[in-house]
């Protein structure tokens, strides 16, 4: 379904170099893009394209070197509860237990108890872990670290929710799994989720829209629009139609930054 | 394996090790010819059990000394945690506190706690109060250094996530560093407990009327090698059981973090 | 909950040190009174110490409690050591001489001179039996000598093995016939010995003798104790020692090379007093009646059985093992100085001589040593004598 | 960004400058200004200062200069480090990594660690005599402790997660170890050497009780005996100094050697 609302993020060529101790490395080049409204955008490219670093520069954990990221109109400096990140990582607080890890946000902030309980209840059932509010992270599944993950990004009350491969460490079958429950979960607490993934299957079965970075420095390549009813089927033939059409595109990417072409020659396709 | 049988296997090969020495030990002293009485380990096992009935000069016997002992390393070493873990955390996180204490920490760090007891009587006098400050010294080292190296290498992303859910400095501080310092700051509480018994002995040295090490001291003074060694007995099995029983707390406070040593 | 939990350790920790504390001081028996906060004092009428962690003679306490005398008992702060010289101390305390004559003894026992030095230094201390270190205490700390109160000139010597190369001749030196080795054999060697006490200055006066100097040899700093161990299990060649290790040597196998006595030596321990206490007028006529005690207790101490007695019980208070027999010979051989020894001999004669050989050695500078001969004085003593004269020679 | 860091590091060296200076004027007002404590056991920084150059030449009265004093000390500190370093952090590792070693050697170790190094003075010199190695031996004691403390705490807090995507590639346990448990745990390994540091300088004076004729802790040693309170300040500075020294190489090695880890 087009997603016609009003901008909530706006990137205005944006570019990162990180200054390592051999020489300095450009990672992201000059990207304009805008996020809109209850959107579910997905990044999508190859392993080494700065990615991550373009989710950190989102949710203001990492400063730009140029360019800026406006979100509802405001310059972001620093992190802010409004742009929930759920890490790759997990990064959960291990000595917490997951109703204490759930509730962080709202109790540092200082939200009256009653309220927080009731949110931290809600959102523990929401991502399917009842029952499990008094364990430690230790004591669970990789599954499970990452439900509790999505579910203390929401109870942050977050306008933006940026994910950042969060499926990357799962066996095949969870992921399947959680990019089903990713997807109800979605449905039932709308908010725009900026999606960053290198898998093609979760890109185009998530995505309402997905931009394509090419390989370091990162630059977008192309923009396609999904409008494929959901929930999706793999084997839907506008699915694989899509697929076959964006692996495509990467693999010219892959082949362009590899064989001579320098970067000059890639800007003028 | 069950819990039970794991304990007794642990006991087995501690056991095992144990009689190892103690047999090493006996072939040692019947092997050298030496002139000096060293005593065999039944010797010393003899007049350990006999001090742990007869008084040990007047007053005690080694129970009383024990407990007295116990009482200067506790009282030294609790003072020693709680600066040490505030002044170590303090110091990882906040850069102003690092650079104002960091340097004097460091210059005063490497001196021996014997190189205070001149200091100490100074300032404290010949009674309890020298030794609980000679001891507070030898604990502090290392829980300063240990709280400082938790809360120096606290996960970034941690902080990270903390700051990106809404938690201001001294927030993150409180709920992200002291946790994730605790493991470290447990090492640190290990290598404290050793220091302070062992600074014992030098704080018994210089005037005591009692204690384990004062024992040890009296028994240097004539010779009297089977005294000394079972003063070190008695230390080493309170140390044993001091150590595991810090290792209990650990497991308790730590459940979170399940490879706790 | 987290933070619940840490402070629940927390607190036990600290719980469990009072706890401890607590019982440890109410310990078995003896009203052994400190620091630690249960601190009950036996029933004595005494003037309440003014340091309150001292660690107080128990019997004499005790003993006290019989006869509550009526007008104000000075309390006299004495730093003793776990040897011989200080059981004159113990005995007054334990009959309980001190009570009946106005002043009341509070024991503090050292292991080591340098202990007493450091709280005479930070004025803990008022009258102090020690040895060779005395001569630091008045050099630095300004305490005045009294008077030697016995001669432990015995059992100081160095043990070489009977074997060695220095054994082989005795007498180079005409004036000490006794004396083992001559410059060339001990030249090079290694000396273990207590540095800073009486052996250093021992091991000059045999330097002396030979014609060598410190230079010539190396001089280890060792305890007596672990000097003997290290010196049986064939470590370097020349090993001090006193009573009670000096019994230990293997007779055969070890030999004396010289010793406080063939070297002529007088070596006597030392009654000094911190300046403050020595200045306080309050404070003379208890410090008179501590040496008239003294003198007395010289005077008991004549009749062997009491002197050994004393002596075991002594051992026995400082937790060291020691078998009656063996030491007699130890214990007799270091007389105590009585009324008679005191005002015959010259007693300042050996702290004289040792001040003398620390200047010379570059322990104490050259003003220091004119402070020390200023620092001793006679008058207390021969006050205590007059003293002693008129109440117990009828 | 980074200008405004360099700024502000800048500024932290200012301050740890005036702490230091502030702690040593501290130090003098007690002393000189106000005579809170008696000359002879606190002397003042001047006076310390004066004795340490002094000293720097003059043998008396321990017969030998600051100098060699430091050199010996610097020899025998080292290589009871060195002896507790090489052999406490294999120890440590493991009784992490292997179960049987652990249950063998832990109750051994807990014995052992909390008995002073004084009172083993008497067996070491049945043992090893009274020479350096004697006196490195008790320095040994105290210094491989941390070691095994922090490298045994270091293995055991490797993260599962990286164990187990060495697991995935399928290397055997020793390689897991060299290549995963290991490297994870070197900041705590570091943290074990810059405490065993600390404590083989602290058993110091402990150490050359046991019969030597020069080196910092006999200078203490002997400045209490002939109450030169002032040789035992500059003993205790000097130890201070050369503690700093060491552990600033060993953080300069951590930097070098530990990168990725932090």
């Amino acid at each position: 379904m087009e997603q016609s609302g009003k901008l909530k993020m706006k990137c205005q060529n944006l570019s990162k170099t990180f200054r390592t101790p051999n020489g300095s490395f450009e990672v992201l080049k000059d990207l304009t893009f805008d996020v809109r409204e209850n959107e579910f955008l997905v990044i999508f490219g190859p392993g080494q394209c700065g990615k991550t670093t373009l989710l950190y520069m989102l949710a203001g954990l990492e400063g730009c070197t140029a360019g800026t990221v406006e979100h509802n109109g405001q310059l972001v400096e620093e992190p802010h509860h409004s742009r929930a990140v759920v890490y790759q990582t997990m990064a959960l607080f291990p000595w917490m237990t997951v109703k204490r890890n759930v509730g962080f946000s709202q109790k540092v902030r200082k939200v009256d108890k009653q309220k927080r309980e009731q949110d931290t209840q809600k959102f523990i059932d929401l991502v399917g872990l009842t029952g499990f509010e008094n364990s430690y992270p230790v004591q669970l599944s990789g599954g499970m670290k990452q439900r509790v993950g999505i579910a203390r990004a929401y109870c942050g009350d977050p306008d933006v929710l940026l994910m950042d491969e969060p499926f990357g460490h799962l066996d095949a079958q969870t992921r399947y799994m959680m990019q089903e429950s990713l997807e109800n979960i979605w449905e039932n607490e709308k908010r725009t989720v900026v999606f960053v993934t290198n898998n093609i299957e979760e890109a185009l079965y998530l995505a309402d829209r997905i931009i394509l970075l090419t390989d370091c420095p990162g630059q977008i390549c192309k923009e396609y629009t999904i409008d494929m009813p959901r929930p999706r089927s793999l084997v839907d033939p506008e699915f694989l139609r899509l697929r076959k059409e964006i692996t495509q595109q990467m693999n010219a990417n892959e082949s362009n930054s590899l064989s001579a072409g320098n970067r000059a020659e890639m800007e003028q396709k | 394996m069950s819990k039970k049988n794991q304990r007794a296997r642990a006991l087995a090969y501690g056991g095992g090790t144990f009689l190892l020495l103690l047999f090493l030990w006996e072939i040692l002293v019947r092997m050298t010819d030496s002139q000096i009485p060293f005593p065999t380990p039944f010797a010393v096992i003899e007049r350990f059990v006999d001090m742990l009935f007869h008084n040990v000069g007047y007053y005690y016997t080694i129970v009383g000394h024990v407990l007295w002992s116990l009482s200067r390393v506790l009282a030294g070493f609790c003072m020693a945690a709680v600066l040490g873990i505030v002044l170590g955390l303090t110091m990882g996180w906040f850069p102003y506190v690092r650079a104002i204490f960091m340097p004097i920490f460091n210059l005063l760090r490497p001196i021996a706690p014997l190189a205070w007891i001149p200091l100490a009587i100074l300032w404290f006098g010949i009674g309890e109060k020298y030794k609980y400050f000679l001891i507070f010294i030898a604990a502090f080292v290392p829980f300063t250094l240990n709280s400082y190296a938790g809360a120096t290498h606290v996960d970034k992303q941690l902080v990270g996530a903390a700051k990106m859910l809404g938690a201001n400095n001294a927030q993150v501080f409180f709920e992200i560093v002291v946790p994730a310092a605790v493991p470290s700051i447990f090492s640190g509480a290990q290598v404290a407990l050793s220091n302070s018994w062992m600074t014992m002995l030098a704080a018994e040295m210089v005037c005591a009327t009692e204690g384990i090490g004062w024992i040890i001291i009296a028994g240097q003074a004539v010779n009297d090698m089977t005294q000394m060694i079972a003063g070190m007995l008695a230390i080493g099995i309170v140390g044993f059981l001091l150590a595991n029983g810090m290792r209990l707390l650990e497991r308790r406070c730590l459940v979170w973090n399940n490879q706790g040593n | 909950m987290k933070k619940k939990k840490m402070v629940a350790v927390v607190l036990s920790l600290t719980l469990m040190v009072f706890v401890l504390a607590g019982c440890g001081s109410s310990g078995a028996g003896g009203a052994e009174s400190s620091q630690v906060p249960a601190q009950e004092q036996a029933a004595d009428a005494s003037a309440g110490n003014k340091e309150d962690d001292k660690a107080e003679q128990a019997e004499g306490a005790e003993m006290a409690a019989a006869d509550a005398p009526s007008e104000e008992l000075v309390t006299i702060r004495v730093s003793t050591l776990a040897q011989q010289l200080s059981i004159p101390m113990h005995y007054i305390s334990k009959m309980g001489w001190d009570v009946e004559n106005g002043f009341k003894l509070e024991i503090t026992t050292f292991a080591q001179g340098s202990g007493i030095n450091e709280a005479l230094g930070s004025g803990l201390v008022d009258v102090f039996t020690i040895g060779a270190a005395g001569v630091s205490s008045c050099s630095v700390y300004d305490a005045v000598y009294l008077f030697s109160h016995c001669d432990s000139g015995a059992g100081q010597q160095f043990m070489i093995r009977a074997d060695s190369e220095m054994a082989a001749e005795k007498g180079f030196n005409p004036d000490y016939p006794e004396v083992y080795g001559t410059p060339d054999s001990v030249k090079g060697k290694s000396f273990l010995l207590p540095m800073g006490t009486a052996s250093q200055i021992l091991t000059d006066m045999y330097l002396e003798a030979l014609g060598l100097s410190e230079d010539d040899v190396t001089l280890i700093n060792m305890d007596n104790m672990p000097a003997y161990q290290a010196f049986v299990s064939g470590q370097s060649d020349f090993a001090s020692t006193c009573y009670p290790v000096a019994d230990n040597y293997d007779p055969e196998q070890y030999l004396a090379a010289f010793s406080m006595t063939n070297l002529n030596c007088p070596y006597y321990d030392n009654i000094l007093c911190s300046r403050e206490f020595y200045e306080d007028e309050s404070k003379h006529d208890a410090l008179v009646a501590l040496c008239e005690q003294l003198i007395r207790v010289a005077d008991a101490f004549k009749d062997d059985k009491v002197l050994m007695d004393t002596m075991v019980e002594w051992y026995d208070i400082n937790g060291q093992e020691c078998n009656p027999d063996e030491i007699e010979h130890q214990v007799l051989e270091r007389p105590f100085f009585t009324y008679d020894d005191l005002t015959t001999i010259d007693s300042t004669a050996s702290f004289k001589m040792i001040a003398d050989f620390y200047a010379i050695v570059g322990n104490i500078s050259d003003e220091d040593l004119e402070k020390v001969y200023k620092n001793m004085d006679d008058t207390v003593l021969k006050e205590a004598l007059e003293a002693y004269a008129a109440d117990y020679m009828k | 960004m980074t200008k405004q860091k360099k700024l502000f590091a800048f500024r932290m060296k200012i301050i740890s400058i005036c702490a230091l200076f502030g702690f040593f004027l501290f130090w003098y007002l007690v002393t000189d200004v106000w005579k809170l404590a008696p000359e002879t056991l606190l002397p003042s920084p001047l006076k310390a200062l004066e004795t340490g150059i002094t000293k720097w030449s003059v043998k008396k009265p321990d017969g030998s200069t600051l100098p060699q004093h430091i050199f010996a000390s610097l020899r025998v500190s080292l290589l009871g480090f060195c002896f507790g370093a090489v052999i406490g952090v294999p120890l440590g590792i493991m009784m992490a990594w292997w179960e049987k070693a652990d249950m063998c050697l832990k109750p051994v170790f807990d014995f052992v660690r909390t008995i002073p190094p004084i009172a083993w003075i008497p067996i070491m010199i049945i043992l090893l005599g009274i020479g350096v190695v004697a006196k490195a031996s008790i320095v040994f004691l105290s210094a491989f402790i941390p070691c095994v403390v922090n490298s045994y705490t270091g293995i055991k807090s490797t993260k599962k997660v990286h164990i187990w995507v060495g697991q995935t590639f399928g290397a055997s346990k020793t390689r897991l170890l060299f290549k995963v448990a290991i490297p994870s745990a070197l900041p705590y390994i570091f943290t074990g050497l810059k405490v065993s540091l600390n404590s083989s300088w602290g058993s110091l004076v402990a150490a050359e009780m046991l019969g030597s004729d020069s080196g910092l802790g006999y200078m203490i040693q002997l400045g209490r005996l002939l109450c030169r309170a002032d040789l035992i300040i500059v003993g205790m500075v000097v130890i201070g100094i050369m503690g700093t020294i060491l552990s600033a190489i060993l953080d300069f090695m951590e930097m070098k050697l530990v990168k990725g880890a932090v």
